[in-house]
């Protein structure tokens, strides 16, 4: 199992790039922002009809199957310029997790997944704490079906989303719900969120659910949401990456052009040494991103590299964009200038789907602390 | 000796209690609670306008500027005593203002006594509302790079340039600002220190929106703006003097004057009242490392005030600066993760706080600054 | 209260610098282990001179009685030069514990303490980690009297000490025993320590005391320990904050003087930022240290105030030790090069009377966490 | 291929388990474990040296070496295989030497045939241990400030100066030393790499005490000692090349190689393992920090190894110098606050361990000239 990316990652990463930097720079995210909106359709159709949409579908769905290490190179592309796009909850969480189930239901969401049809969104946590144990939203037994009752929050996408996978407590233990977002008994509220992207809270007012609804089975939601979380996360902290190592090359432009006391700031030792640290840090973050994909791949238990790359990406990120603002002094305080963005996108993301905590923390577990 | 602190703190409390409205009582440290003053400015509530006149009246808004200039005199001794009586009663400050931070210990310091008798009452009555104009477009950490040129012509100087950073410009009524008088001189040599009204024609000011969605600071253009030549304060071309003080004087301020660190939420009290915060371990261990530093770096300052009764605190004030903002950013930080994704909405206040506090270690000086001044001034090494 | 020295602290500073300077450098440390010793009697006989070993003996029994910030003054310089000598154990913690105790037998050992005639060490720790409550070693009742059995580590001074307080479980809690150090049933077992002082483990085999013997009340230990306790824990973070200061200012001057590609180190701006630093930790410690001595001499609770002195000093001597020895080279490494004395000593000063997370956790517990 | 591979697993675990002497699969990794070689060895066992002679004899002691030098020619999947089985079943490595880690490569690149063929089989077999001569007193970070001269006499030089940090030199055959042999030229172009027996008149050396008590490092000084210009290794003058890339491959192996980094206790064990260590808030979260990055150092230490198969690493080995040192000092610091007092004895050997990381981010490049080789090299700053 090789560290490096393939041929095929390095052609998927080039275009992927080319793509974004002309399609979905920082300055569309801004665009979205000051137009009051958060994500653009149009844009996810031209990610569909790159096939992003289906990276994780089987082929015999439309997909095109690429696997989590291409799904990481992809997230990490989409880091560096914050694209906003329902890519990790639609194409990697709610697709892995409907790979878990082999039932016709499932594989015709996988077929509207791929082909832009379908947008879902993950409604987990009911705290300021990514924490699926805690879950209390309740399903309770109602005939031949359930009624579900509770509050969701931060429910990413979850604003334009059609679909939405729904953690429940029953009696015996969690089940996922696979439903419509516009069910009766479901509200959204909208939030206004510091990154500029989608999420809201989700009030569950006796929503009617059938057998049909459950994705697996009941009292068993892990078996399913366990490999879309571990493909989420793994995604998710590739896309920190992107983002942390162009925080770090917008830095280093600026510490190559900004002139101070008649040269350029980069010339101060002091600044060189921060830079090069940090740089130290993208790569070996890099590793476990890599690693992550990789682990996933290969279809053993990716507990321990999933939790290593978020735990990693988020320090590095958070570094990432606190030197990017210091090391570009007053501009980098203003709105005008990209760093602001990237510096709120990484503390969002550092939230998603469990902080540096909760995964280090599942490191340290799983090596025997 | 003791005996006189003693009665000096029942007759203030005393006071304080007879005085002070029960609105202005509650505590109330954020921006919204903040008295500025000024020409333009609109009290939040008859309260706030009462409490603010009673204690000019008495020279509580600056308790230890001298009594000819709008203050109380008062020793260090009594302005703590003050200070603690207020604080033990909720109460607010009645005023807060550059005037009050900046321009008037720069006064006490270098102004005339007629520039004294001028501008430091207004000051200290809340009727003048002062900014800052230093900082340049480009100039960054090389404060004494000042483009903006006043050319003499008779009693007046002619203004041009622009500043940047200008706190509040767009709602001050004077800016205190740093020109080039000499442009043949070596770059420190040639700056004066003048005041400025900023409704004389030429001036004019755009607010900077800030990655916090505030907009705080302003963009300030001088454009032909003809003011006395009275209203320089020190001697012509040795503006650099009065600069460096009140830059000293900033940073002391910056790192936990002006409610800064100590005026913050206390940090247990922040973890404790957010649900689950400090069962993790992680951010626990965190926020107690934190704490240790905040309690000592809250003595540090108590210690150098002690200390600037009598001596001057001169370059180690970049000690302070250093220290107190990285810890400020230190705590937001920490803030941050232990409120989760309640912090990540807009409408809860606590993500606007955090990057606020972003800009605490580049105003005033950048912590790259501070401590290259300690590694030279202080430590003595080369560079 | 004022966090500034007073004059008669100035001046005792003094005193004590000029003093040790000539007859305690650290070349006198050095000395000491190249013979084999851990200290040195003659030293501690003319600071008993001095009236050091008074301190903190009232002057009804011959001592200065000058408070716990003038022993914070003193420990603070000895710690510059790392002088082995039983000053802590000796003339801040006994001498505090006997000072609770207002009988003849604590104020003739009080009055031995101030003219050099005892010396004292402290059994208290079991274990790897100092923690006073966790005491096993049992005081049974026998007759009128005790008998101790169990064992004690990193007993400081104990090697040279004419007697231990030692702390002993009994029916009721905790008690305390001021024992002579040849009590039959005790045995000394020297150790060799990293910071050439001396330490030893204690073996307690149903060694006999009587009431006299113990100091305070039976079940009550902590009554007489804890100020003892607080005093020592002050010294130490003073003792550290002089060790500090003292392998800063050797950095520093090496900064200045030592040339690598053709210019002094000092130049070199990540360097100058580093030092800069350690400087401002330093400052914010020893306000620290001044508060500590400043409580503790008014009487009111000091827990909140030694601890904090004691947490900050314990990480801010560690920094300084090793950004010294980083910034030293090779030369910091070696053994010729004293930087090595002063990194040795911070180890053990961090882990005695209670290491940066017992202190710290202590700050949190009083603020409320 | 993979089957290739497999079959390559079988046949290596096969052999290793009726070769490998039972007392040498005990996994220890400690200093007393290692077998250094050279003339004055005292094997520790009969199965010691029964354990090198076996491998040596299979070209295992150098895997990757080419079989006409004394290697097997593996190539890297191979040797992974190979270290993989020996670490399973805790074998020890048969030999370790600075020919296996600094020179033999050096001498793979730079060397002519015939020096290949003299001094690299010697080393795969343990005959010649050698040590470096790069340091000298005074030089520091600045290696090419070469002083150590090597005037040429007919077909030799004549050597005078001293080195310092030199590993072990008490203890070695030979020695490979940086020389001046022209002290005209810029100083990085008069420098040349020649091959000594320490044997000759005029070497001696003298260990160095260091802050750990150990001595592994010593000074070693030439007086008029005379060796043949056809032990330079590369070309005249030309020294810096074959230096600069035995930097980089120093720092890859400080970094990680040699045991350091990978073979160091397990933090979990080394914790668990420690009376009331890990119950300790502050210290358990510090430790999962140093776990979290310990594993993503150790999968980026194989990410360069696998790059290393087929490109150069170059600059970038800075990084996992810096990085890897850096991690493992603060590993050992952390040891040392979870085992307390008890490792505040000198006989516990854990004192002595962590004093001897305190070099990690010295030797062979300090951390500080590691950072300022990625600023300029990778980041491309100004400098």
């Amino acid at each position: 199992m090789s560290l490096l990316p393939t041929e095929d990652e390095i052609m998927l990463a080039d275009t992927a790039r080319g793509f974004l930097d002309a399609a979905a720079p920082v300055s569309h995210l801004r665009g979205l922002r000051d137009a009051g909106m958060t994500h653009d359709p149009a844009l996810w159709a031209e990610m569909v009809a790159m096939g992003w949409a289906g990276v994780l579908v089987p082929e015999a769905q439309g997909g095109a199957d690429m696997g989590h290490a291409a799904a990481g190179v992809l997230a990490r592309e989409m880091g560096q310029t914050l694209v906003s796009s329902p890519f990790l909850s639609t194409a990697v969480m709610a697709a892995t997790a409907l790979r878990q189930v082999a039932n016709t239901r499932a594989n015709d969401a996988l077929r509207q997944i791929a082909d832009g049809t379908r947008i879902y969104a993950l409604a987990l946590d009911e705290a300021a704490k990514h924490d699926p144990a805690k879950t209390e939203l309740q399903a309770e037994a109602d005939g031949n079906g359930f009624r579900l009752t509770g509050a969701k929050t931060f429910v990413v996408d979850g604003g334009f989303a059609d679909r939405v996978l729904v953690l429940a407590r029953t009696t015996g233990g969690l089940t996922l719900f696979d439903l419509p977002t516009d069910r009766k008994g479901i509200t959204r509220k909208t939030q206004a969120m510091i990154d500029s992207r989608d999420a809201v809270d989700l009030d569950f007012d006796a929503v009617s659910a059938t057998g049909d609804d459950v994705l697996g089975h009941v009292d068993d939601a892990m078996t399913v949401l366990a490999p879309a979380l571990h493909a989420g996360q793994a995604a998710l902290a590739a896309e920190m990456t992107g983002l942390a190592a162009r925080a770090l090359a917008m830095t280093v432009g600026y510490l190559k052009e900004r002139k101070q006391f008649g040269v350029p700031i980069g010339a101060f030792q002091a600044l060189q040494h921060r830079a090069a640290h940090l740089w130290s840090e993208t790569e070996i973050t890099s590793s476990a991103i890599l690693n992550a994909g990789r682990v996933l791949d290969s279809g053993d238990d990716a507990t321990l590299a999933v939790s290593l790359a978020k735990a990693r990406a988020t320090q590095t990120a958070q570094l990432a964009v606190q030197e990017g603002v210091q090391m570009h002094g007053g501009i980098g305080m203003t709105d005008a200038f990209d760093m602001g963005f990237y510096m709120k996108r990484a503390r969002v993301s550092a939230e998603w789907l469990g902080d540096y905590s909760y995964h280090a923390e599942r490191v340290a577990r799983l090596r025997g602390f | 000796m003791d005996d006189e602190l003693d009665n000096f703190r029942l007759e203030t409390r005393a006071w304080l209690e007879a005085n002070c409205p029960s609105e202005m009582r509650d505590g109330a440290k954020g921006e919204d609670a903040i008295c500025w003053g000024g020409r333009n400015w609109v009290f939040s509530c008859e309260a706030q306008k009462l409490w603010l006149e009673r204690m000019a009246a008495k020279g509580w808004t600056v308790p230890t500027w001298p009594q000819a200039y709008g203050g109380a005199g008062l020793t260090r001794a009594q302005d703590k005593i003050l200070t603690e009586e207020m604080q033990s009663m909720g109460a607010r400050l009645p005023l807060q203002s550059f005037g009050i931070w900046m321009l008037g210990p720069a006064l006490l310091h270098f102004g005339t006594h007629e520039q004294k008798l001028a501008y430091l009452p207004p000051i200290a009555r809340g009727e003048i509302r002062w900014c800052q104009g230093y900082s340049e477009p480009g100039a960054g950490s090389d404060l004494a790079s000042v483009q903006t040129r006043a050319d003499i012509d008779g009693d007046s100087y002619v203004v041009n340039g622009q500043k940047v950073w200008t706190s509040y410009a767009d709602k001050a009524d004077w800016i205190f600002a740093l020109v080039r008088t000499d442009r043949d001189a070596p770059k420190h040599k040639g700056i004066s220190f003048i005041l400025i009204d900023m409704t004389t024609p030429g001036v004019s000011t755009r607010p900077i929106r800030l990655i916090s969605g505030q907009s705080p600071f302003c963009e300030t253009f001088f454009d032909d703006v003809r003011t006395p030549r009275a209203q320089r304060v020190g001697e012509e071309n040795r503006g650099w003097d009065v600069a460096k003080y009140l830059l000293n004087h900033e940073r002391e301020m910056i790192s936990g004057g002006g409610g800064g660190l100590l005026g913050g939420r206390p940090l247990g009290a922040m973890l404790a009242a957010t649900e689950g915060g400090l069962t993790d371990a992680t951010l626990r261990a965190e926020a107690v490392a934190c704490e240790v530093d905040t309690l000592a770096m809250a003595l540090t300052l108590e210690r150098y005030k002690d200390q600037a009764e009598t001596t001057e605190i001169g370059d180690a004030s970049a000690m302070l600066k250093y220290a107190g903002t990285e810890l400020n950013k230190r705590r937001y930080e920490l803030m941050m993760k232990v409120r989760g994704a309640d912090a990540l909405r807009w409408d809860e206040g606590d993500a606007e706080d955090w990057l606020r506090t972003k800009a605490n270690s580049i105003e005033g000086g950048t912590s790259e600054v501070m401590l290259s001044i300690i590694s030279r001034r202080v430590l003595g090494l080369p560079g």
